[in-house]
């Protein structure tokens, strides 16, 4: 559990904005192909810690490592995701006006230089990754179809088929099941069990059968900072987190 | 796909009116008016295009010309001025007028010159101007910068003991050349470069407080102090009121205007301005039979009482019966014959006295200094003698003292030099 | 790797857009040179010179499409890079005059001699050889544009802001243009341009040749945008104008993808004004003006955003009716055309073009679906779609009031 | 004028008055004696009449000036048949005659049969301080301060035994003190001894303002020795209060812009800030106001020309309704249409604003219409060194006023609340069952009446064209946006920052250059900070 040895490393660090304090001395590490939940109340600063992590909000203080050596406050946005980190939106973010397989394209993992992908021609290899993709998704047959027209469901999982695209090191994924039948939600907890066994995931969610269904590490968060840690089974016998989570 | 064919559709109708425009027949004598009626200077422009109407109405009433009857042609180059240069190819080109009466601003001038020229046909330009300028196909009956600036600075010093100056405009070609001229006359008659401001302001300038504010510091050194304002159209009224708030009285520091006419007064509580001046060619108040005849004409014809005439008005007047004598007088309305018979050409102004066509295209035209009244109107308080003859190229520029224009053969040129004895400006 | 970039910019579409183009830019200057001016089909000079413009409107047209259409970026200043192309090219043709000006003097223009400038400013030096202008009409907008989109994009100024600000740009310089201490001519601008490359401007031939010009400028600047639009890069850039912050995420540097869309179209834009000076004959300060951008956004809008052929027709079609309404309508001509904006963006709200398209693919799907059934996708690469069209615009009509509807918005 | 209106039905009272003291006899001899003075002042150009006048003065006598007051107006008539001179009045196509001297009434004249006498602003300035000396013992303090300011800025010393008589009797200080100024100016100009003159320097020097200042630098130019050096000192210190004082001043303009600023942005900022429609007609609501002003005051000079003064006040009321009433029609007729779709707002709304500016041409004519300054917003007041226009200053107060009452009816009322809702969350708000589209169509109707009451405001100091509002439209989207969009705080900064920065460099850059480096600051502000002056702060949104 240190720096070195970890893949994603956050030591005291704190948000605020306009006096709210949305982050608060959190401080928590991710080891190298590890999959963790987080889960937490409304308010309880996991979005903010994705942003903190993703390049999308500084820190006010505190250290955010990836890799053990790789200092992410100073990184942007870009930088970050060429890194090798890749973000799953709570809301169900794709390109709407492109169809799934150019979403998919867009997210390989290619050169992303403007002069590298204005005289971009699409390889063998990459389509094969795609087609591979869109099998894994389940969105072969929809693959000209227009992001806009897919259902919820089919566009999380678009979005978690992008973020494969990206290959990258560690996923974050923001509330995959929010809004999908039952039948999808098991569907995608086992996609997401695929995935961990060669990619480091964080999965923040809400639905605790879902996060039961995943069968990994839980970290709690409340008010900005870690409330307990451990074992689903651990953390709901805290009196803490069941008062967080029931008194109010 | 019904894209494309719509365009191609468009193109050959677009085509086609421009072919039917061009041959209609000819059973009347067409004009072209070419003012702007929407933007910025529908302000100035939309009164001059009535005008036109109402002396092509009166002139056809008096039996039309060469036995045919004038008809008015009306587009809106909307203060556009590339717009003017198209909306005059197109009178020319399309309806086939034998003259345009047209452009207030110099841009628009400088804009439509080359199509005129290209096409040979006749231009009478109202306005006064800035001068360095003389074209063959181009009439300038407003006033030339000896027309205007430089009687008004005379008055200003032998009648008022004016020794310090503030020349204020609106920062465009006309101010700044006029001022130019200005400030070099200044300066030959002994004012000292530090009794002299020169102040520009962007166009449409509303908040004028900073600069009258200068005025006033500079009208407080001890001697007396006059404001020589170019100050286009627009910025004019925040100005005065601002002027008129600040207690800048005319008896302290008369402000003699080249741009502020009637129209413009028409806007204006003129109460706290009277005395302040403006120099024209022109004013409603001229106390003319022939004067009054207009009026009557103009209001009858707008069928609004409260309308005033300006200067651009009377000089269209005057433009307009210069070319129809012209055109009498050469029996055609083909323009080369128009320009070579309208040198000389002498028709009444409406302040009693006659003015001529001269050789460089420039007319000639007494110089009035009026104060404000309260009513808005002008009280002519001083006049030239006799007629000044507008002078295209001036005396006090150092590019343009040894040019002179005549369009008269043998010469035709618009700028001989006399120093080099060539057609062709100062140089090689 | 060229040939293919280039290749990309060609189907049905972009076919028939060029062989149209193609006839309009030989049959105009044939009709008007060869053909008797008797005939029927003789097109007259002025016709030919009010094409032109056109054309080199449909030109900066495109360039704002390509930014606003497939960007996301309202450009409320455009008008800028087109009026200091339109310069560039006006001091070349200043210097051409050479002792022809009403002074004779053989390297000052008219105006300086008249203001009593002593030299020429350095800043024109050069101009008088066309390469030079030809290089400046490209490089002083695209540098502006660079400079410019390299604080704002990397500022993060968006939506609205970068509008505004990008107004205050065209603003501030009409304001420096008009000053006469600048050294272009102040409120006059520069005119009285005597000839081209040799060729006498007031020539039929010059006029053909370059209304023929412009065409040609606008067809490789079509396919350019086309290439562009329809590359990865292309996909890149509706992404960014559809989820900005998305496309950060998956490693894209937007500010570089804005930056570079935004420099290229400004020098279109610059090539635009250079074609429209010599043609209409003047250039002066009012090209800055704001509501200048402000028509070229409503032409796009009128023809179609984010559809090329949209934008240049939308540029033909609004100033073909500006040209026939202040002539025929000359007292009341702006009720039409304020009228005709309100109509299209109540009743076309994909413009022309966006429209049209949609009921033919709606027409093209219909017939598909009934020949093949379902599942027979085309291959991916060939999407029904136009690939810029933005997606979620409501239909057509009034009908439905779309309180925070999910159609793109640059400006948030 | 209206103060020389005043100051002729006093002078009227006061030879009525004196009329009646002296006896009738006198009076008459004296009318018999000045009469073919008062007719010669008829004949011959303007230096005759100069000498004429002069002739007038020097009978020493009060009654000769309603005649010289008369002249000065330009109301002084000559009849052509007997060249008999009269106070004619226009009344209708006839001119109402008056007796200069007598002041009775003398019948009518036609248009063509009298003819004015011409008077120049030579002729105004010697009438002016004949007038003052004449009238340096009235017995209105007003019409005393008044001959003494005209008396010192003729600095005529042959007036200074007047003063000094007048000076003796004088029991008002403030009138005393500028008598004595004046006598001081006088002084300065004689050739009296230098003692005098110095004491005169030292009156000057405390009048400190720039008149002084004006009359001391001729001072130290043309005298020597003592006088020269004690002129020289205060000239010095003039200058120095002047300079400090100017910066007040430049302050006083650059808030006077920015509250010009404001109010045209204000209701902007509601359309757009708020509301989110990029209105570009908003420029046109102003102009509305401005036109509804000058239909209100034209009624109001036809019809009941007493209330002229409160005209601004019926207008305010009237074009809040106009430009309410057309913002509701636009927002229900166009607008409604197009809400999550800003872009498109900006084409519909420059299309109406297109339509707009035609439909005004079309109404009242393409050129400038009157407005006027009613009195309490004409004229000026000093304040230490400082000159402040009455119509400059209530701008800034009503601009103050009208933001005030934005904020209480935003924050404060239930109309505020809801339209709070409906912008945040226009859902969550039709939930709850408040009728957004009457919402909408109130704020916009809100917005455009701010608009009008903006443009009631700018007719005073602005042209009343169709072309108005074009010239704030860009002013008021720079206003807004600087200030950050949705805020109306942010607004009132912004428009007085802009103000102060703009009138700050203006003094050194010049007005154009002082423009265009307020929009590079602009620009430059912006990639500061992205969204504005005020701009809202939070966990960032997924766009």
């Amino acid at each position: 559990m240190t720096r070195a040895t970890s893949l994603l490393y956050l030591d005291g660090v704190s948000v605020a904005f306009d006096g709210f304090k949305a982050l608060n001395d959190l401080s928590l590490t991710i080891d190298p192909g590890e999959m963790r939940a987080i889960i937490g109340p409304n308010g309880a600063g996991k979005t903010t810690m994705m942003d903190v992590i993703t390049g999308k909000t500084r820190p006010d203080s505190g250290e955010v490592y990836f890799s053990g050596a790789i200092d992410l406050t100073s990184e942007d946005e870009a930088a970050i995701a060429e890194l090798g980190i890749g973000r799953k939106f709570q809301k169900p973010t794709v390109f709407e006006s492109h169809t799934v397989w150019d979403n998919l394209e867009l997210a390989l993992k290619a050169p992303r230089g403007p002069f590298s992908t204005l005289f971009h021609v699409i390889t063998g290899a990459e389509k094969t990754r795609i087609e591979n993709l869109l099998e894994l998704i389940r969105l072969t047959d929809k693959s000209s179809e227009l992001a806009a027209n897919l259902s919820h469901g089919q566009k999380q999982w678009l979005e978690i088929g992008m973020l494969l695209a990206q290959d990258p090191k560690l996923l974050l994924v923001d509330e995959p099941a929010a809004g999908m039948t039952d039948a999808e939600t098991a569907e995608t907890a086992d996609l997401l069990k695929d995935i961990a066994k060669d990619h480091s995931v964080v999965v923040v969610e809400h639905d605790m059968d879902f996060v039961r269904s995943l069968d990994v590490k839980v970290t709690v968060l409340h008010e900005g900072s870690v409330l307990a840690e451990g074992s689903l089974d651990h953390v709901s016998a805290d009196e803490r987190v069941v008062e967080v989570y029931l008194g109010r | 796909m019904k894209n494309t064919l719509t365009k191609f559709a468009l193109a050959s109708l677009m085509a086609s009116t421009m072919i039917g425009g061009a041959s209609a027949q000819e059973d009347t004598i067409k004009v072209g008016i070419l003012h702007s009626l929407s933007g910025t200077m529908a302000i100035s422009e939309t009164t001059l295009k009535d005008a036109m109407l109402m002396l092509i109405e009166e002139q056809n009433k008096k039996g039309g010309l060469l036995g045919k009857k004038l008809e008015a042609v009306v587009v809106d180059p909307a203060s556009d001025w590339p717009l003017f240069a198209e909306k005059a190819r197109e009178l020319i080109e399309v309806n086939g007028v034998d003259a345009v009466f047209g452009c207030w601003t110099s841009v628009s001038r400088k804009s439509v010159l080359p199509v005129f020229e290209e096409l040979n046909s006749l231009l009478f330009y109202p306005v006064q101007y800035e001068g360095e300028e003389s074209q063959r196909n181009v009439f300038y009956t407003g006033a030339a910068p000896n027309q205007q600036a430089i009687p008004a600075v005379d008055y200003l010093m032998n009648e008022e003991g004016v020794e310090r100056w503030v020349l204020a405009g609106t920062d465009y070609v006309y101010p700044r050349t006029t001022n130019k001229i200005l400030e070099a006359y200044l300066k030959s008659k002994g004012v000292a470069e530090e009794d002299i401001m020169i102040n520009y302001t962007p166009f449409g300038h509303s908040d004028w407080q900073t600069i009258v504010s200068d005025i006033k510091t500079f009208g407080s050194a001890g001697k007396k102090t006059a404001v020589v304002s170019t100050i286009n159209g627009d910025a004019n009224v925040p100005f005065y009121k601002e002027l008129a708030n600040a207690g800048i009285k005319a008896e302290d520091i008369p402000v003699v205007a080249f741009s502020v006419g009637e129209e413009e007064l028409a806007g204006l509580d003129t109460e706290p301005l009277v005395g302040h001046l403006a120099a024209w060619n022109y004013f409603q108040s001229a106390d003319t039979d022939i004067n009054a005849e207009f009026i009557d004409a103009w209001h009858a014809f707008i069928g609004d009482e409260d309308r005033v005439t300006n200067d651009p008005m009377e000089a269209h007047f005057i433009g307009f019966n210069m070319w129809v004598e012209a055109v009498e007088k050469a029996g055609t309305t083909d323009p080369d014959a128009v320009i070579d018979a309208i040198v000389g050409v002498s028709v009444p102004n409406l302040t009693g006295g006659y003015s001529a066509m001269m050789p460089n295209h420039h007319i000639t035209k007494p110089v009035l200094i009026g104060e404000i009244q309260d009513d808005g109107q002008f009280e002519t308080v001083w006049e030239t003698s006799g007629l000044v003859v507008g002078d295209a190229w001036s005396d006090y520029l150092d590019g343009s003292k040894d040019l002179i224009s005549d369009w008269r053969a043998p010469l035709s040129c618009g700028n001989f030099n006399t120093a080099t004895g060539k057609c062709g400006g100062s140089g090689s | 790797m060229m040939s293919s970039f280039l290749f990309r910019a060609m189907d049905a579409r972009a076919g028939i857009f060029l062989a149209l183009m193609a006839a309009v830019i030989i049959l105009v200057p044939v009709g008007n040179l060869l053909v008797p001016e008797t005939s029927p089909f003789h097109v007259p000079t002025y016709a030919v010179t009010l094409m032109g413009k056109y054309l080199t409107y449909a030109l900066l047209a495109l360039a704002v499409d390509l930014v606003w259409g497939y960007c996301g970026i309202l450009s409320l200043g455009h008008a800028a890079f087109f009026a200091l192309g339109g310069y560039a090219m006006g001091m070349y043709l200043m210097r051409q005059i050479g002792t022809r000006g009403v002074y004779g003097d053989p390297l000052l223009p008219d105006f300086m001699v008249f203001l009593n400038w002593q030299e020429l400013p350095w800043y024109w030096y050069g101009f008088d050889m066309f390469w030079f202008a030809a290089l400046m009409v490209l490089l002083v907008p695209g540098l502006l544009a660079f400079v410019f989109g390299w604080f704002a994009f990397r500022s993060r100024v968006t939506g609205v802001y970068l509008s505004i600000i990008t107004q205050a740009l065209t603003y501030a310089l009409l304001l420096a243009f008009f000053r006469n201490d600048m050294g272009f001519g102040g409120n006059n601008g520069l005119t009285d341009f005597k000839d081209i490359l040799g060729f006498d401007i007031q020539a039929d031939t010059t006029r053909a040749g370059l209304f023929a010009a412009s065409g040609l400028a606008l067809v490789v600047c079509f396919l350019i945008c086309r290439s562009v639009t329809r590359s990865k890069l292309g996909k890149v850039l509706v992404a960014v104008r559809d989820a900005e912050s998305r496309t950060r995420f998956l490693g894209y540097r937007v500010e570089h993808y804005k930056l570079f869309v935004w420099t290229l179209s400004a020098m279109m834009a610059g090539v635009a004004g250079a074609l429209y000076v010599p043609q209409v004959g003047i250039i002066n300060p009012g090209e800055f003006a704001p509501a200048n951008s402000i028509e070229v956004v409503i032409w796009v809008a009128v023809g179609g955003r984010a559809t090329l052929v949209g934008a240049v027709l939308g540029a033909v079609l609004v100033n073909f009716a500006k040209t026939w309404f202040t002539a025929a309508l000359p007292d009341i001509w702006l009720f039409a055309l304020g009228g005709l904006f309100v109509f299209v963006t109540l009743f076309l709200p994909k413009g022309i073009v966006g429209t049209l398209s949609d009921g033919w693919t709606a027409l093209r799907q219909r017939r598909i679906s009934s020949d093949f059934g379902e599942g027979s996708g085309d291959p991916p690469s060939q999407a029904p779609q136009s690939p810029g069209a933005p997606a979620n615009v409501p239909p057509p009509g009034p009908a439905v009031s779309r309180a925070g509807a999910a159609h793109p918005q640059p400006a948030e | 004028m209206s103060c020389l209106k005043s100051l002729f039905v006093f002078l009227c009272l006061q030879i009525s008055l004196m009329v009646g003291l002296a006896g009738p006899a006198n009076a008459q001899s004296d009318s018999e004696t000045l009469r073919p003075l008062i007719n010669e002042l008829a004949e011959g150009k303007f230096a005759e009449t100069e000498r004429q006048i002069g002739a007038l003065v020097a009978t020493g006598d009060p009654i000769v000036a309603p005649a010289l007051e008369a002249l000065s107006a330009g109301d002084l008539y000559v009849r052509k048949s007997d060249g008999q001179v009269f106070i004619a009045e226009k009344d209708g196509k006839q001119f109402k005659l008056t007796d200069p001297l007598t002041l009775e009434a003398q019948g009518e004249a036609g248009r063509r049969e009298v003819k004015k006498i011409k008077v120049n602003n030579k002729l105004r300035r010697v009438i002016r301080s004949a007038l003052g000396s004449l009238t340096l013992m009235a017995p209105d303090p007003k019409v005393r301060i008044a001959a003494a300011e005209a008396v010192f800025k003729a600095k005529d010393p042959g007036s200074i035994e007047a003063l000094d008589t007048a000076i003796a009797a004088e029991q008002d200080a403030n009138v005393l003190e500028v008598m004595q100024q004046a006598r001081a100016a006088a002084v300065l100009n004689s050739d009296l001894e230098e003692a005098e003159k110095i004491a005169a320097v030292e009156i000057l020097s405390e009048m400190g303002n720039r008149e002084a200042l004006s009359l001391l630098i001729g001072v130290r130019s043309s005298s020597e020795g003592a006088v020269q050096g004690a002129a020289a000192a205060a000239v010095t210190k003039i200058e120095k209060s002047i300079a400090a004082w100017d910066a007040a001043q430049n302050i006083w303009y650059g808030i006077s812009l920015g509250s010009v600023l404001l109010l045209a942005a204000i209701g902007l900022a509601i359309t757009f800030g708020v509301m989110g429609v990029i209105n570009m007609a908003h420029g046109e609501m102003v102009m509305i106001g401005a036109y509804t002003t000058f239909v209100v005051q034209d009624l109001i000079r036809t019809s009941m020309p007493e209330l002229f003064d409160y005209s601004l006040f019926i207008a305010l009321p009237l074009a809040f309704l106009t430009a309410g009433v057309i913002g509701i029609a636009i927002e229900r007729g166009v607008i409604r249409w197009l809400y999550g779709r800003p872009l498109e707002t900006l084409l519909a709304t420059w299309g109406i604003s297109l339509i707009l500016q035609q439909a005004v041409r079309s109404i009242f004519g393409p050129t400038n219409r009157e407005v006027g300054n009613p009195d309490w917003m004409s004229g000026a007041f000093e304040l230490g060194q400082m000159t402040i226009t009455y119509n400059r200053m209530w701008i800034v107060v009503f601009a103050l006023l009208v933001f005030a009452g934005l904020i209480l009816v935003l924050k404060k009322t239930p109309f505020g609340l809801y339209t709070r809702a409906v912008t945040q969350n226009r859902r969550m708000a039709a939930n709850m069952g408040i009728r957004t589209p009457w919402i909408d169509a109130l704020t916009f109707g809100l917005g455009s009446g701010i608009a009008g009451i903006a443009g009631v405001a700018l007719s005073q100091i602005d042209n009343v064209s169709p072309n108005l509002g074009q010239g704030y439209i860009i002013d008021s989207f720079m206003v807004v946006v600087f200030g950050g969009v949705g805020n109306l705080w942010g607004t009132l900064v912004g428009a007085m920052t802009l103000g102060v920065v703009n009138k700050f460099l203006e003094p050194y850059a010049g007005a154009v250059l002082g423009k265009i480096f307020v929009l590079v600051f602009i620009i430059l502000f912006i990639q500061k900070r992205p969204r504005g002056l005020f701009a809202l702060k939070g966990r960032a949104v997924e766009a």
